[in-house]
């Protein structure tokens, strides 16, 4: 059935592991934001999660590097850090191996993906999902685009695939929920970790609001790596969750540099129910 | 030296092998004399030097219980000591640093001090 | 520069290791057809070697099984198996990973793939290099395709794979070559090993001639299961070849069902000067 | 399991060690004691019963040194003593044999009997 639900958010280890060293009213009006997205997620109804995330060589690394992963297992486990270190116990997380295979298979039409049996999720995933599903009963298929180890994925790719998503969202019977986590602008763990340009990133979040295809898609890695970090180059899961809802207009519910948690800490919806907005391409 | 350190992240069983013998742990990887060296110390500064990957060398350091800070710092450290990240594309930007940031956009952070 | 070769060849791995148990006759006439495959190669006087290949369980595993993938290494090893088991001696094989970044950069505008820095090539590559390169000294680009654990790679999706592959190639300005290496109808590695549809692969062999592209796109994997065994799944390496040189008409030089290699042995190669065929489609 | 034997098939290091122990090769596999049984006997043709791709098995034989006519024959003794494949979609459809087909192809097989 057609898709419930579509957001994005923002992942950062430090969100849960450096907690304590934030202000502490940026760090509540964050939670705040991560518990509104919860409510609107868990009033969708969702049957199943689709994760649409940029790991950090925890899973796939240079020796075998998917352009697009997704994971086909009846479950997986998380954290793959320290749980201290990242501030979440480890524990195990509901899959659907059926779900995913049909949807791998729906997916492969058009793009190209690895199918993977197993999968410990790292932060990138463990973050969104310790505030979205706190008890882990929902089942996740986790989806992962290389943002990490060049070549990258290129951006026009990643537009392809959360196209396929859809379709393949839109042709199962279950109830499905997609989320894309990744930051915007950020050096994470590098000398700078912290930065954040905060105008970068109003702009990026300001095109991907209105849904603006041609304009997210100008963007190129070695410009973004100037101007907004090495963790720029995780808008490849913003964008494919502007695909996979092309014409729906995006909300931003929360968006607010946070150095201590080393990203412009952003929390959005796609709103589903709008009229479709004129297209901008 | 990017696949022994993503070995060893994911994979609990090594780091055992690893906190026992860290030079035992290195036998099966294509190193050099220098970046196995800097694996045992461990020289996070001089890794970083070398060309590993900020997300790679993080969770390395946190298995040695280096705050996040401090692990900061080292890499800062290690490029004012050894020169540009040698292999990679990273270059330093010249950032303000977290606490005058944070300063700036009204936030307090309640930073840890030291390792 | 152009592709300057383009061909087609058996890799079971009985071709060599059970030479022994083998008809004479029939293994000479083979290795023969072989030897006119290698001096083809040579005439065309390659930078590089691009083959695309249908490993099995070597690299590539359920935890993480790409659609494509391509090496991007400067040398690769070989045998993967026990030397003694496929009479081919543990090797090193040259690669060129600047080559093979460009060339997957390239194909990545529109086919996904995983990259591989590192890449132990088992008999699907090792038997044909045995005949072609010998003394392995030709830089080989290997590429894979998942012909072995469903979900498999689609069919039209191993087409968009060889269009991409002849894009990359003609883009750089090395003298690439292309061959396409996997069995026919057989039943590799179960009871019925040896068992081999003639009638299947002559049919297969002259849609492949002609580049069919429709006949060739038309094998349902269900129903060539039934007909041609498990092994059949590799035609998707032929297909690549007949996608990358659309148009152009192949050469069966030898077909001859032997047994106890376990394979309908397969040598061809495309007509790169012949005038382009009539559309078939 | 077939992890295992994936992992087993492409690892010298680790064929050495299962050849020291085994079932201490096994232990970080999630396995039944029935798959655990049929790896250390090791029973090809159960194994090739429970679903282990033959592509997988034909080089966990070989590493115990089973010719492939017996190989073979181990998978189809397999079938008859328990049964079609358990998982997984394979048929058997009743082939000749290499020795008759080669024959009627008018070619000699020299296989060598037994393993
Ligand atoms: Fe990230
Ligand atoms: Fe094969």
């Amino acid at each position: 059935m057609p898709l419930v639900f579509a957001g994005v958010c923002s992942h950062a280890p430090g969100i849960v592991g450096r907690a304590d060293q934030a202000d502490t009213a940026a760090k509540n009006r964050l939670y705040e934001a991560f518990e509104g997205l919860r409510h609107r997620l868990e009033a969708s109804k969702p049957d199943a999660l689709i994760v649409v995330a940029a790991e950090h060589f925890a899973n796939f690394f240079m020796n075998n590097m998917p352009s697009f992963a997704m994971g086909m297992a009846d479950y997986y486990e998380g954290p793959i850090e320290n749980p201290e270190w990242l501030g979440i116990p480890k524990t195990r997380i509901p899959g659907n191996r059926s779900l995913s295979e049909r949807l791998i298979q729906k997916v492969m039409e058009t793009a190209d993906v690895s199918y993977a049996e197993e999968w410990k999720f790292d932060h990138g995933i463990m973050v969104p999902l310790h505030f979205l599903t706190p008890n882990y009963d929902l089942p996740i298929i986790p989806t992962n685009i290389n943002c990490q180890g060049p070549p990258l994925t290129p951006l026009h790719r990643a537009w392809a695939f959360g196209q396929a998503l859809r379709e393949a969202a839109d042709s199962v019977p279950e109830r499905v929920a997609l989320i894309g986590t990744g930051g915007i602008s950020h050096w994470p763990a590098t000398p700078d970790s912290g930065k954040i340009n905060e105008s970068w990133d109003r702009q990026f979040l300001d095109e991907w609001s209105r849904c603006d295809k041609a304009a997210m898609l100008s963007y190129a890695d070695t410009q973004s790596y100037l101007d907004a970090g090495q963790g720029a180059f995780e808008i490849r899961t913003f964008m494919t969750v502007s695909a996979a809802t092309e014409g729906a207009p995006g909300i931003v519910h929360f968006y607010e540099p946070i150095p201590i948690f080393a990203v412009g800490c952003t929390i959005g919806t796609i709103d589903l129910e709008a009229p479709p907005l004129r297209s901008t391409n | 030296m990017q696949k022994f350190l993503f070995e060893l992240n994911r994979d609990e069983e090594f780091q055992a092998r690893y906190a026992e013998d860290r030079r035992g742990a290195l036998v099966n990887f294509d190193l050099t004399a220098e970046e196995q060296q800097a694996l045992i110390e461990p020289d996070i500064g001089l890794l970083f030097h070398l060309g590993v990957n900020g997300q790679i060398l993080m969770h390395f350091a946190a298995l040695h219980s280096i705050e996040w800070q401090d692990y900061l710092q080292r890499m800062r450290d290690g490029l004012a000591v050894h020169g540009p990240v040698r292999e990679g594309v990273y270059a330093v930007t010249g950032y303000e640093g977290v606490d005058a940031h944070s300063t700036r956009l009204g936030q307090t952070s309640d930073i840890e001090e030291g390792a």
